[in-house]
């Protein structure tokens, strides 16, 4: 049962006059989202930006204290996650149901190693007293500046957790419907509007990861 | 408008030469204005009267575009424009080089009042005076929220940021008395922050100085807060082996030990006082103590008055030994900022 | 239920999936590289001018995750409008905040 | 050539109404079936129903600051509540009225039926904009009201993040919460406009009405997370004490301005172009004539969306942004006036040789063009630098933007609401109750905003509850002009919804327009045509007077 393919299509809704048209929208929708999404970030970006500019020493300070090589496996983590990724999409086309639902979850479980691994580099930031915000005495005391960055670097990562786990969330949901014939048949637009997704998720990943533990040390 | 104006006043009392000409900029420009758009409402009540439907008159044309038409009402009121934008352009940067004569006061913002400071330590709230005929620099800062300092007589206004300087000039070439607001929007009482800008002759002037009984300078007041705070116990003079000397400092350029140098500004001078561990200068340790919310603003602003005095005048060989022993950061402070804590909430009823 | 052809062991089609991930397989080394460059100069000679070849390679990256892991290189010319006009928007933000920012 | 072909390109041409299948408004009647429609028209009229609430909600508000500045030393209200006042008129006027009002409402209406698309691409979707949309807007609004914010609609930090007392934070997120809900319609639009244009409707055959709406759903899609993200880091800053905008720990509030500009200056032309596009259809449907320059006022539309995003400094010339900045973006501001230029001369040229019906939409489309004008040049006073340091933040400033926002959106939507009621609801208006409240707010906004502009050069701050007894006068005659202008706001409430009922039975193009929307039956089918048209011919092809035809 699992070396099998099965056709591949979409159902037509009914405000569409024929599945190009839909498939054309639902591409053209996710990158306009993309779009929305790039500048969502970009604020967070701009001020790290202006941070670095404002505050090169306190950056400096801060940023020696981040994790890099919890950063820069996580980062390994992402890219590999985009590289099932694309797999999951080849065998969509080709229409490998079973096979695509096995990338399908090998990227889900990247996913979630990479929360994993943030979780724990969190928590390695609590116990060295890098979470000022908690009320906890703050590791750089001397220096308020720093804890700008330190900041920034909370709400832009847990802001990239959210949209990750909303990532890992929709894949497994998806995994699971397509656990059943009949999905690439009907709907195999889906999964490649969400692999869009899940690259610009990996994409975001990919320049917050020098712009906070990199550049400036 | 002013207290004495007449109360159906058209247009506002100006007291600078540079209030003039605004006044003259705008309304050459309105007249440019009206040459634009007059045209337009004429055009749209005569066309709805005569080619209104039924009337009987010559309705012929073609879909035929005069392009030439089209690019000059695009580009010919745009370059007319633009040389409004150079006018006020050039007025702007007058505005942002204050002459190096001009006597300095400082201005604190604060919810909800103004605090002025003479050269001479003679302070004021919310009310100002100045001499005519003589520059005025005003160097503010706020010590809460954003406010901006607004004198309509001279059209000019500049906002209070907190934590950082920022300046206005002006000449004021008449006496009268004229109004002094904060225009950007400070909470609760941001309309009660008005006072009056009393312009006197060179003579009222310095009577006024001379009763209004201040005991020392700004540049004076600073200098026993440099004692009183502790900051003799490290700068002294142009020893540089603790610390390095603030003689001459002012105005120059100073490494930074992240590479890159800063100017020594008023701004610069605050924020090392605030706080020293910020973007750390070459060369030394961080050993001082952060002032942050021990010194006020107005305190600050004496301080810096006091270091950027040239060295010669300052004297800062001739200062004594550290005063006070204690260190520093156990000063009690004469008056902590007021700030409501960031969690401050109030819980919905 | 619909047609099942059986291709368990089809070497046609394993080969015919190979040659579909040659693509994202390139894109995966050539990302796995460009992050051993960073995370290199990152730890071992952190400096200003370090830094700026940093963005430079963060650059590349982007480039490659878009054009060939979301293969804009394939997609009409539509779709890479919107791909661009983003990274167009976020040059407009910071390029006129820099300018007050740098000219203070 | 087919009849069918006839009755597209002559939309006069009546159609039977025998047997056809039952509009989109009586095809079910039940709560569900509006609460849980995917239709884009029942969406439309949802987002009719709740903007005109949240009008009247910041109408409200804005009468009580009228009423207040009757007298200088602010004797009627505490200066707390005149500060929240201003801040619920502002919030909900800017966030929850303006911005989605003509979108919201005719776009999402209008814009499948122009280019003859069944709906949006994303019907859903949509329904859960107006959803995310009413959510975050009760939140706030329960919140202004109950509660009461008094950082006026800028929020600038650190007032509102360490200074303000009030409840700042669920105001700021219902704002967050609706930005969604602009993000998803533009989404929606963009997508529709790209793809589901009907066979033969090329891009430059639609009408100047989608391209108006395809230019704002550009800026709501790129500038909309900006604020997004920026009132998130309010929110934290205020919350949690961040500090990115608290210059105690080395922040900046002037970021904040520039984050908050960036989007919220380009959020001044989402007002505005639909507007635009409004009047680009009313003034050529009565004067019968097709519109002057049609190619340059589509270009000039997404010109504007883009220059727009360039300018935003022009708020901060006095803020503390440097000298070269302000320069610079004193220089981008004049250039917007080009492509405006184009619109108002265009409007002006159409009207030549027309042959002009002066009904209720063509009096909201002249006033329209009036105010636009007066409102585009004193912006250019304001973006001139020594000018601005004088008005900056004084009534000068707001009696501008008024001209902008009621004398251009206000009036458009105005315009726009009578012109397809028709079309909407199947029943006509009572033409002269119209026309007595189009000059009723023509004349009122006037004598209410002209004396700011005075005031604001006389030197008078704005957000004052307590000013100097020298500028009343003025004030009074501003006062009193509200009072015409809230009249001429509630004529329309109270005739257009008896209309519903009393109004007679609309034919399916009224004013003898062209266009699609006006070749379907009033209201239209669910699915918007009886059949799928077909398009081949030039947008607003009113017949030419050619020497042949005198």
């Amino acid at each position: 049962m699992s070396d099998v393919t099965f056709p591949v299509g979409i159902d037509v809704h009914e405000q569409f006059a024929n599945a190009d048209q839909q498939r054309h929208a639902a591409q053209l929708g996710m990158w306009i989202w993309l779009v929305t999404e790039l500048l969502l970030f970009a604020g967070l970006f701009m001020v790290a930006l202006v941070l670095h500019i404002m505050h090169p020493g306190s950056v400096r300070a801060a940023v020696l204290h981040f994790k890099f090589w919890i950063g820069a496996a996580n980062t390994a983590v992402l890219i590999c996650s985009s590289f099932t990724m694309s797999g999951a999409i080849m065998l969509s086309r080709m229409g490998w149901q079973r096979w695509m639902v096995r990338c399908m979850l090998a990227t889900a479980a990247l996913g979630s190693l990479f929360l994993l691994l943030k979780g724990y580099e969190y928590y390695l930031d609590y116990a060295e007293h890098m979470m000022p915000f908690v009320g906890q005495p703050y590791a750089l005391e001397g220096d308020p500046a720093s804890r700008l960055f330190t900041n920034l670097y909370f709400v832009t990562t847990a802001l990239h957790g959210a949209h990750l786990t909303t990532g890992v969330a929709i894949l497994l949901w998806m995994a699971w419907q397509a656990h059943r014939p009949g999905f690439l048949q009907a709907r195999q637009n889906r999964i490649e509007v969400y692999g869009l997704y899940w690259h610009f998720i990996d994409l975001i990943w990919i320049i917050v990861f020098p712009l906070l533990y990199v550049v400036g040390r | 408008m002013n207290p004495n104006d007449h109360p159906i006043a058209l247009w506002p009392a100006s007291a600078s030469a540079s209030a003039v000409e605004t006044d003259w900029l705008i309304l050459a420009f309105t007249v440019l204005t009206l040459l634009l758009v007059v045209p337009i409402f004429i055009g749209v009540t005569i066309f709805a009267i005569r080619y209104r439907d039924g009337n009987k008159v010559n309705r012929q044309h073609s879909d035929r575009r005069d392009r030439m038409l089209e690019l000059g009402w695009m580009l010919i009121p745009f370059t007319l424009t633009l040389f409004f934008f150079a006018w006020g352009a050039r007025m702007f940067m007058d505005h942002k080089n204050p002459p190096a004569n001009a006597t300095r006061i400082e201005a604190i913002g604060k919810q909800w009042m103004w605090k002025f400071q003479h050269p001479g330590g003679e302070a004021e709230i919310n009310d100002l005076h100045v001499p005519t005929g003589e520059p005025i620099l005003i160097n503010m800062i706020s010590q809460d929220v954003i406010h901006s300092l607004y004198i309509p007589a001279m059209r000019i206004q500049v906002e209070t940021l907190p934590g950082r300087y920022t300046q206005l000039w002006f000449q004021a070439d008449r006496p009268g008395t004229f109004r002094i607001y904060c225009s950007e929007f400070c909470g609760t009482d941001h309309s009660a922050m008005d006072g009056l800008l009393t312009v006197m002759t060179p003579a009222d002037y310095s009577d006024w100085l001379a009763h209004s009984g201040s005991s020392a300078s700004m540049a004076e007041a600073g200098k026993s807060l440099f004692s009183a705070y502790g900051c003799t116990g490290c700068h002294r003079g142009t020893d540089t082996d603790r610390a390095p000397t603030l003689a001459g400092l002012y105005g120059r350029p100073v490494r930074l030990a992240g590479g890159g140098t800063v100017a020594a500004d008023d701004s610069f001078l605050r924020d090392k006082i605030q706080n020293p561990g910020h973007n750390p200068i070459a060369g030394y340790p961080q050993v001082m103590p952060s002032f942050n919310g021990i010194i006020p603003e107005d305190e600050l602003t004496r301080l810096v008055a006091y270091i950027r005095q040239p060295p010669t005048t300052r004297k800062l060989s001739a200062l004594p030994t550290p005063l006070i022993e204690a260190p520093p950061s156990i000063v009690a402070p004469s008056s902590v900022l007021a700030q409501r804590s960031p969690l401050a909430e109030p819980s919905l009823p | 239920m619909s047609t099942q052809l059986s291709i368990a062991h089809d070497p046609a089609a394993r080969h015919a999936l190979w040659q579909r991930m040659r693509v994202p397989a390139f894109a995966f080394v050539a990302l796995m590289l460009f992050l051993a460059a960073i995370v290199g100069l990152g730890a071992l000679a952190p400096s200003r001018t370090a830094s700026f070849i940093e963005i430079g390679l963060v650059a590349c990256m982007i480039l490659t995750v878009l054009l060939f892991s979301m293969e804009v290189r394939l997609e009409t010319p539509l779709m890479r409008f919107f791909a661009l006009i983003g990274f167009a928007w976020v040059g407009i933000l910071f390029g006129m905040v820099l300018l007050d920012y740098l000219s203070r | 050539m087919s009849p069918l072909d006839i009755t597209l390109r002559d939309p006069e041409t009546p159609r039977s109404t025998l047997g056809r299948p039952p509009d989109y408004l009586h095809e079910a009647h039940t709560l569900r079936s509006w609460f849980f429609t995917t239709d884009h028209k029942r969406i439309a009229l949802l987002y009719l129903a709740t903007i005109t609430a949240f009008f009247v909600v910041g109408a409200i508000a804005a009468g009580l600051v009228r009423l207040s500045l009757i007298v200088p030393n602010g004797q009627i209200f505490t200066s707390d509540t005149y500060n929240k006042l201003f801040t619920v008129h502002g919030v909900v006027m800017v966030w929850f009225f303006l911005i989605p009002s003509i979108p919201a409402t005719f776009g999402n209406f209008l814009i499948p039926l122009m280019i003859g698309a069944k709906d949006l691409a994303f019907p859903r979707l949509n329904l859960l904009s107006w959803y995310v949309f009413i959510g975050g807007g009760l939140f706030t609004v329960a919140d202004l009201v109950i509660g009461g914010v008094d950082t006026g609609w800028t929020f600038y930090a650190p007032l509102s993040t360490t200074f303000s007392n009030t409840y700042v934070v669920p105001a700021l997120i219902g704002v967050i919460i609706v930005g969604f809900s602009s993000i998803l319609t533009g989404l929606n639009f963009v997508v529709t406009i790209h793809t589901m244009r009907a066979p033969g409707m090329t891009w430059f055959r639609m009408p100047i009405f989608v391209w108006t709406h395809y230019a704002v759903s550009l800026i709501f899609l790129l500038g909309t997370p900006v604020i997004t993200i920026t009132l998130i880091l309010l929110v934290m800053e205020r919350s949690f004490g961040i500090g990115v905008f608290d210059p105690r720990l080395g922040g900046d509030p002037v970021l904040f301005e520039h984050l908050f500009w960036f989007y919220s200056h380009p959020a001044v032309y989402i007002m505005v172009l639909p507007g635009m596009g409004v009047i680009s259809e009313i003034v050529p449907a009565f004067a019968q004539k097709r519109l002057f320059g049609y190619r340059f006022v589509a270009y000039a539309s997404l010109a504007l969306a883009s220059i727009t995003f360039f300018v935003w400094g022009h708020h901060m010339f006095v803020n503390g942004e440097s000298n070269l900045a302000a320069l610079v973006f004193s220089l981008l501001s004049f250039a917007v006036a080009v492509p405006s230029a184009v619109k108002v001369y265009n409007w002006t040229a159409t009207m030549y040789k027309g042959s002009i019906r002066l009904q209720t939409p063509m009096l909201y489309a002249m006033g329209y063009i009036g105010l636009f004008v007066l409102g585009g040049l004193t912006g250019l006073f304001l973006a001139t630098l020594s000018i601005n340091e004088h008005t900056h933040g004084t009534y000068f400033v707001v009696a501008h933007f008024h001209y902008i926002m009621v004398g251009g959106t206000m009036l458009a939507f105005l315009g726009g609401l009578h012109f397809w009621w028709p079309k909407f609801t199947g029943k006509m208006y009572p033409e002269a109750w119209g026309r007595v409240s189009a000059i009723f707010i023509f004349i009122g906004f006037n004598v209410t905003f002209f004396p700011q502009f005075l005031l604001g050069y006389l030197g008078m701050p704005r957000r004052y509850h307590d000013y100097p007894p020298e500028f009343q006068l003025l004030n009074i005659v501003s006062s009193a002009g509200a009072t015409i202008l809230a009249a001429g706001y509630i004529f329309p409430m109270i005739y257009l919804i008896w209309s519903l009922w009393f109004g007679r039975q609309a034919p399916s193009n009224p004013w003898q327009a062209k266009g699609l929307e006006w070749t379907t039956t009033s209201p239209p089918p669910t699915h918007n045509f009886e059949t799928p048209p077909t398009v081949d011919f030039a947008p607003y092809d009113y017949p030419l007077r050619t020497p042949a035809d005198v």
